[in-house]
């Protein structure tokens, strides 16, 4: 009962907080001192769900459809994503305070409240029990981050906000909605299982089409040609990029694909199928264009846009290798890329509340008025890359693993070139913040770092990219024991 | 003498067909008016005498409220060409104020 | 009307017959032809005859507008009210049988009493279906102000068919 | 007896139809609506009239033949009067009778 | 004893009320007795719909006379399901209608509005709990009659000329049925449901009952404004008073679509009415037809009035398909639908209202900044909107599950793909008015929130679209209930 | 002799469907009213025929007659006239307004008058 | 003997229907509809429907023409106004009319005392009348007892016409600014 109670608050008090928030809003400090204790709070009881999670909990919490239950319950791999968001949430906070306050920007009370009610939607998603709650889950949180994304309520956020709703929602409902009836007209249930319920339930030559009704279905991640929302999305505030891109949507999306393929489908029916094989292809596709895509933009946080699509589709890619191993890798990356892109985007807000650049171009040199922040960045990108003394590698390795125990060369050289583009497009912003020399030298002087608030943050999850490489051994064994519990 | 009813039913009819074409060729409103008037009499007189073709002379009543209807209905008609208007108030009907 | 002395006296001869023949319809309708809604209609164009000829405030006076709705409603209201008689007496709704300890004359009683409402919702929405209609045209003449009363006649005839004369 | 009556309700009712048809070709073969109206005045009164009394000598004494009195008293009452109606609103509307001399 | 009349009160209690308040006169009395006999005739139904779900079809006989002789009320799951639909929306509706009808309507003229309503509320309760095929005709101009009247009484001018069209369309689809009726009744010599239904597959080859079939179909469907013949619909819609909007949007055509359904699968069989007939093709036709060309249509609609009317098309559309795949499943979808789309278009309708009450206007450029000013408002527009496009956790999505899971049942994945992409299109026309709404600049001058008056019975509606999205399990169950009934499987 | 037989129907259809024209082509809302009842009469006529029984006469009971026509038909016409004139009625109130409001009772007219179209 | 005017009979009103068609007059088609009413009410006596045929005369060519003739005072409008659009309403007219006549085919004749119509419900209604509601009219006791809750629907139908209209036209229906001017 007391581990339903906790599964239960998990979801609800990022919404209590919401309203609490919008009840505090005439009073910004108030406001912020609830928005940071409702999230540390969070994270204490996800780490108690984490702590307890020696038996299975399970909480159904209504009955919308005969046979289709709303309801959560806790599993290695939710876990681990609604820890990640969840940590993130109070490091986000922390950013944001600094960053709204230092931009000066409107609707900040409208901004915590839907970010906490996106954040409850995420934990929704991470401790859902079966597809249908997920998919709840993922549609409430569409509609509760698009008010941020239009944050700025500009022409151009409005374009961005619709092209981000039009895409979300059209793929939900367009794909993976029609995925899921023809899911439970064929099984009679949606809940997640381990080693799959769709065994012998389907003609295997719709089995392909199916997953590509998830694959694409999911929106979320952002797998090519649905990847179009977002850049769309980057005219968001920064805090709002990070939750977009590390703490909640798109971990969401391949969140998602990974339950889907691990415990809908089940990884054995795929490989005795090898209806992952041209969807793999796509993924693998996918990682070399968006790489190749982000060679080329100029303006950094349509460059780390980019990048997160190609990140996302290492994820893809390696549910589509349909081993444990990758499976493994993938969910690493989920944490590990989490980390690593929410620095890299906290830099960039960083870099924006100090200086209102965008274009990397403008940054040269800008390393040694803002050192800290760069330092930051380095380690980000390293981690993105993979390279050792960062968590990145871990997952990376993993998943280079799962490729090689598939006996696909050619993915794992799909992963070598796409780390090569990566060090191409990402550890340059570093390099040319560090040694070239700004253009216009006189201003140099005037340049400092950022608050305070948005330099700690971004200091903490640089630190915690490091920590992973160190300590990334219970992260292994937690996704691990996914596999072990199929056994 | 059913045969006869019949037969003046027939003539009635006749008679019926021909006011009819006054009412569908006018001219003025006054002859339609005419027409639908001898067409109400007409119609009176022969459902007085399908009463009796038919063996069940008791449907009179009908007949009466023709002749009932048929009289509002020109009144209302003439009214309405002198005034425009079927509420009108007469001056007569005010002077006893 | 005021020049058609003709038609007021032939009126004031006619609509007592008519008002007569109406109640003969109503209660006469079990045994012949006829019923409320022939008798409410007769009833009606009884009234719609005087207020044509005597004009429209005239009848006003003598059967007031509020006095009209309120019969019109009085007439769904007895009629369903039987039926709730019946219901209280232990019948279906509408069963008249129930409504007297014999059966038949139950049933002649209750259409009597329906018959009845029948002809009095009927009757007064005729009426006010004339009030208003004729009504409504007086309120209009008096917001113009003036009356054109011959010049309209003329004009009316203007018709294709009265052209080809 | 019987056929007595019947003969004779026979020849009412038939000539009453024969008014009625003579009427009613007046009415359309006249040349002015005043004409016309005399027209019709054959149909209402003696067509009618001729009609009503031979059904009458079928009904007998009888609820019947009070309401074919009826009828034809209010026959009597009402053509008359709405003829003389017809007759005034339409003088009173503009409608002028043809003269002789045109016809 | 109460309970054995449950039937016959349903209907008389709004009818006997109807003429009281001509009586009353006085305003507020009225509205207090509408009200009043309005939750009242909801306790009913919810009480007959109790009584037929676990105790079988009810049968009252009007006047005591045995089924084929008399009018026999025949109350089975499926009419009292719509019978709670009906009830249930008038009932909120009319705790809403006190302040807007008083806003729209000159004050001497309220009552009668009432009276209207009342007797519109009869008429639809009457068509559906009926057993008597000519009963259904009568009680259908009872119906028509006063939503003619409601609609006619809408603030604009226009709304004479809606109501004049809706009175021609309506009177040509009443009569349409009239002649239907006639022509079965000259076959089978019975005007009873039931005992049509058991004399009809004697007849069933003749040319008569042909055409006697085509002739219902066409006036119900005139009446239900399915797809071609909802020409008087949108205009309708748009003119009539703000609350009378919301009612007849969340009722009447529900009503229409209950007939078609009964004289489809209880009358007729389905074999006969969609196989022989080939209605299965041409209804499916026309319901994608509709809801792709109307969903069309509202996105160009300036009037988010007029918007909603076409949506209402389009979602009639719906209910259509799930009629014409004719399993379990499809009908469970169609008569689910019935009941979530009463919720949702009664819901966005009231929002519209309040909208009206304060701003006067319904043009979507009126609607600036609305969002700020009028938040919840606004907010229960966004919900309702949701729930029309059929995001999870509202009842919209109910909907869309069982129809896309009924396509796919039929293995027609270009239906189960339709479906689902027409909702889109739904998200276009919702989402320019939240755009508007949202992220307008707001013209000069202060508008307040809606009073609670009006913004409780939005909510009502509102909270029911989530609540019966959670927890569908009871609607559904009756849906499916109702879906068996009809196919006689139950 | 079948043709015969179904004379009654074939001139109701006639009729029927004049004034079916009538409301359909008219623009003029007054003769739509007019088509529209013109319509309904032929419906009620085509019920009443349905209930003609040869050599048949009025369902008024008589002690020495056996053969009556169908007086069902009879009961479902006397409320459909009543419906008719009650949409007649209706239908001529909307006319008076609407021409109160856009002074015209043509339909053109009305739908091209300034507000009508949005 | 009867099939003969009821041949006529028809046949006039045939001519009737089209004259109303073809006249532009309005107030003509208003005069020719209560014609047409009244002969309709003639027809109905032909084929043995008495109260109907009371019915139709009284409300046809009675309330009815009265009710038109009162807009036609009101509203003034003398000719209609003739759009030439009758392709479309011509084919639509004439594909029901050929529904109709399709359903006529296998029609039971008029007057067949053995068609369906005639055999089911309505004998009870003959027999029982006199000895269960015994009064003579069978129409009356049809309508009132074994179908009356139908006629409290018609009841409720006129009723809802009168409010209906005392809405529309009533004393306050006009627009308030012009309640001011008065």
């Amino acid at each position: 009962m007391a581990a339903q109670g906790t599964l239960l608050l998990t979801v609800l008090l990022p919404l209590l907080g919401a309203v609490l928030i919008a009840m505090c809003n005439s009073k910004p400090n108030l406001r912020e001192t609830v928005t940071l204790s409702t999230a540390t709070l969070l994270f204490l009881l996800v780490l108690q769900l984490l702590g307890s999670d020696a038996q299975q909990t399970e909480l159904i919490i209504a009955r919308p459809l005969p046979g289709l239950p709303l309801s959560l319950s806790t599993e290695p791999l939710g876990l681990l994503f609604a820890t990640v968001a969840s940590g993130l949430w109070i490091i986000t906070t922390i950013y944001s305070i600094g960053y709204m306050r230092g931009n000066k920007e409107q609707n900040q009370t409208r901004f915590y409240v839907f970010f906490a009610v996106s954040i409850s939607a995420t934990l929704g998603v991470a401790l859902s029990a079966n597809l249908f709650t997920l998919f709840v889950f993922y549609e409430v949180l569409t509609l509760s981050t698009y008010p941020l994304v239009t944050h700025k309520g500009t022409e151009e956020a409005k374009r961005g906000g619709r092209v981000y709703l039009g895409v979300l929602l059209s793929t939900s409902i367009g794909f993976l909605l029609l995925a899921m009836v023809w899911t439970w007209h064929a099984v009679g249930h949606l809940n997640f299982t381990p080693g799959g319920i769709l065994q012998g339930r389907i003609e295997p030559g719709f089995l392909p089409l199916l997953l590509a009704l998830y694959l694409f279905g999911i929106g979320k991640a952002a797998l090519m040609p649905f990847h179009r929302w977002l850049p769309a999305a980057m005219v968001a505030p920064t805090p709002v990029s990070a939750l977009l891109h590390a703490v909640a949507v798109v971990k969401a999306g391949v969140f998602a694909v990974l339950k889907v393929t691990v415990y809908i489908f089940g990884l054995d029916l795929l490989r005795d199928t090898g209806a992952n094989r041209w969807l793999m292809w796509a993924a693998a596709i996918t990682v070399i264009l968006a790489s190749l895509v982000a060679l080329t933009k100029d303006n950094l946080k349509a460059r780390l846009a980019y990048s997160t699509v190609s990140q996302l589709a290492y994820i893809v890619l390696g549910a589509m290798l349909v081993n444990s191993v990758a499976i493994i890798g993938g969910g690493m990356h989920i944490a590990t890329h989490a980390l690593g892109k929410i620095t890299l985007f906290f830099c960039a807000g960083a870099i924006y509340v100090a200086t209102h650049k965008t274009n990397i171009s403008e940054m040269d040199g800008l390393g040694k008025s803002m050192p800290v922040t760069y330092a930051a960045m380095l380690i980000g990108s390293l981690s993105i890359i993979g390279l050792p003394l960062t968590g990145g590698l871990w997952s990376k390795w993993y998943l280079a693993l799962g490729a090689a125990a598939a006996e696909q060369w050619a993915i794992l050289a799909v992963f070598m070139v796409s780390s090569l583009l990566n060090v191409a497009y990402l550890l340059i912003i570093p390099i040319r913040g560090f040694f070239l020399t700004p253009p216009g030298s006189g201003q140099a002087g005037t340049i400092q770092e950022a608050p305070f608030a948005s330099v700690l943050a971004l200091s903490l999850t640089a630190l915690g990219c490091i920590a992973l490489f160190f300590f990334a051994q219970p992260l292994y064994e937690m996704m691990a024991s996914m596999f072990e519990r199929q056994l | 003498m059913i045969v006869v009813y019949a037969i003046t039913a027939l003539l009635i009819i006749l008679g019926m067909f021909i006011a009819m074409a006054r009412g569908l060729r006018g001219p003025t409103l006054y002859d339609r008016i005419l027409a639908v008037n001898a067409f109400g009499s007409l119609t009176v007189l022969m459902i007085a005498v399908l009463g009796f073709l038919m063996g069940r002379p008791e449907f009179l009543d009908i007949a009466l409220v023709y002749v009932l209807i048929n009289f509002i209905g020109t009144i209302a008609v003439l009214k309405f060409f002198e005034y425009q208007d079927l509420g009108r108030q007469s001056s007569y009907s005010r002077r006893p104020k | 009307m005021e020049h058609h002395i003709v038609l007021r006296v032939v009126a004031k001869l006619l609509i007592p017959i008519i008002l007569l023949f109406a109640l003969y319809v109503q209660f006469h309708g079990d045994y012949g032809p006829g019923g409320g809604f022939q008798a409410g209609v007769i009833f009606g164009a009884g009234f719609i005859l005087y207020a044509l000829i005597f004009g429209l405030q005239t009848t006003k006076q003598v059967i007031s507008p509020s006095f009209v709705h309120g019969m019109s409603g009085a007439g769904v209201l007895l009629y369903a009210g039987v039926g709730v008689i019946s219901l209280f007496r232990g019948g279906n709704y509408l069963d008249y049988s129930v409504l007297l300890s014999d059966p038949v004359h139950g049933q002649h009683l209750g259409i009597m009493l329906i018959e009845l409402g029948v002809g009095i919702t009927v009757a007064f929405v005729m009426v006010s279906l004339f009030y208003a209609f004729a009504g409504y045209r007086q309120i209009e003449l008096r917001k113009q102000g003036s009356t054109k009363q011959n010049d309209v006649a003329q004009a009316s005839d203007a018709d294709p068919n009265g052209k080809r004369q | 007896m019987m056929l007595f009556i019947d003969i004779v309700s026979a020849v009412c009712l038939i000539g009453g139809g024969v008014f009625i048809v003579i009427g009613s070709i007046g009415l359309i073969r006249m040349p002015d609506f005043f004409t016309r109206l005399h027209a019709a005045g054959v149909c209402e009164t003696l067509g009618a009239w001729l009609v009503l009394l031979g059904l009458l000598l079928q009904s007998g004494w009888s609820l019947v033949s009070i309401k074919l009195i009826m009828i034809f008293l209010l026959l009597v009452i009402t053509g008359p009067t709405a003829t003389h109606a017809l007759a005034k609103s339409a003088l009173h509307g503009g409608v002028k009778p043809k003269h002789l001399d045109q016809g | 004893m109460i309970s054995a009349h449950l039937p016959a009160l349903q209907v008389v209690i709004p009818l006997l009320a109807a003429p009281a308040c001509v009586v009353i006169r006085q305003f507020t009395a009225t509205w207090l007795l509408a009200l009043s006999v309005s939750w009242i005739s909801f306790f009913i139904a919810l009480s007959l719909l109790w009584q037929t779900f676990h105790l079988g079809t009810i049968s009252y006989s009007l006047g005591g006379w045995a089924a084929p002789w008399g009018i026999e009320y025949r109350v089975d799951v499926v009419n009292a399901f719509v019978l709670t639909i009906v009830s249930g929306i008038s009932s909120v509706v009319l705790l809403y209608a006190k302040e807007s009808i008083e806003q729209e309507t000159h004050i001497k003229r309220i009552h009668l509005v009432y009276t209207g309503w009342l007797l519109c509320l009869t008429g639809l309760l009457g068509i559906t709990i009926t057993g008597d095929v000519f009963n259904v005709f009568v009680f259908l101009e009872i119906s028509s009659l006063s939503s003619y009247l409601l609609v006619s009484l809408g603030p604009d001018r226009r709304a004479l000329t809606a109501a004049f069209q809706y009175l021609v369309m309506g009177t040509i689809g009443a009569t349409f049925i009239l002649i239907g009726v006639g022509l079965l009744y000259m076959m089978t010599g019975t005007l009873n449901m039931a005992d049509l239904a058991q004399r009809i597959p004697e007849v069933e080859h003749t040319t008569t009952v042909h055409a006697g079939f085509a002739f219902l179909v066409l006036g119900i469907s005139l009446k239900a404004a399915v797809f071609p013949l909802h020409y008087w619909l949108p205009n309708a819609y748009t003119f009539a008073p703000s609350a009378v909007t919301a009612f007849l949007a969340g009722t009447a055509t529900k009503v229409s679509i209950y007939l078609l359904l009964r004289f489809f699968f209880d009358i007729f069989s389905e074999t006969f009415s969609l196989r022989t007939m080939r209605l299965d093709v041409i209804l499916l036709i026309l319901g994608v037809i509709a809801i792709f060309s109307m969903s069309l249509v509202a996105v160009y609609q300036q009037n988010v009035k007029r918007m909603l009317a076409y949506s209402s098309v389009a979602q009639v559309g719906y209910m259509v398909i799930g009629i014409s795949l004719a399993t379990a499943t499809g009908l469970t979808a169609g008569i689910i639908h019935l009941f979530n789309h009463a919720l949702m278009k009664g819901a966005l309708f009231l929002a519209l209202g309040c909208i009206v009450y304060r701003l006067n206007s319904v043009e979507l450029k009126d609607l600036a900044g609305a969002g700020r000013r009028m938040p919840w408002t606004m907010a229960a527009f966004v919900v309702g909107g949701l729930s029309l496009i059929g995001v999870p956790a509202t009842v919209g999505f109910i909907s869309k599950w069982y129809l896309v899971l009924a396509a796919l049942e039929r293995d027609w994945w270009w239906l189960a793909f339709m479906i689902v992409a027409s909702s889109l299109l739904a998200v276009l026309y919702i989402w320019r008015v939240v755009e508007t709404a949202y992220f307008k600049a707001a013209p000069a001058g202060h508008i307040k929130e809606a009073p609670l008056s009006l913004l409780l019975p939005t909510w009502i509606l509102v909270a029911a679209n989530i609540y019966f999205g959670i927890n569908a399990v009871d609607t559904v169950n009756f849906a499916k209930r109702a879906a068996d009934q009809l196919l006689g499987v139950f | 002799m079948s043709t015969i037989g179904l004379y009654n129907y074939w001139i109701v259809f006639f009729l029927m469907m004049s004034g079916l024209y009538v409301v359909i082509v008219s623009t003029n809302l007054i003769k739509k009213i007019i088509g529209l009842n013109i319509f309904q009469t032929s419906v009620f006529i085509f019920y009443i025929s349905i209930g003609k029984v040869r050599g048949g006469t009025a369902p008024i009971l008589a002690d020495d007659i056996t053969l009556y026509s169908n007086p069902l038909p009879h009961v479902l016409i006397l409320t459909a006239i009543v419906v008719g004139v009650a949409t007649t009625a209706l239908g001529l109130a909307l006319i008076v307004r609407i021409h109160t409001a856009f002074n015209s009772v043509d339909e053109e007219q009305i739908y091209t008058s300034k507000d009508s179209r949005d | 003997m009867v099939a003969i005017v009821d041949f006529a009979l028809l046949a006039g009103l045939a001519v009737w229907a089209l004259g109303i068609v073809h006249l532009r007059s309005l107030f003509g088609a208003a005069m020719m509809f209560g014609i047409y009413s009244l002969h309709c009410a003639l027809i109905f006596v032909v084929l043995d429907a008495v109260d109907v045929a009371f019915t139709e005369a009284a409300v046809g060519a009675g309330i009815s023409t009265v009710l038109i003739l009162s807009t036609l005072a009101i509203t003034g409008a003398k000719l209609e106004v003739r759009h030439s659009r009758a392709m479309m309403p011509l084919l639509i007219t004439g594909v029901i009319g050929a529904a109709l006549i399709y359903a006529s085919l296998d029609m039971p004749l008029v007057g067949d005392p053995s068609a369906p119509a005639n055999l089911h419900v309505v004998p009870r209604y003959l027999q029982g009348s006199a000895a269960e509601i015994n009064i003579p009219n069978v129409v009356t006791s049809v309508l009132a007892s074994y179908r009356g809750y139908d006629t409290l629907g018609e009841v409720t139908v006129i009723f809802t016409a009168g409010i209906g209209v005392l809405c529309l036209l009533g004393r306050h229906s006009r627009k308030r600014s012009r309640r001011r001017r008065e």
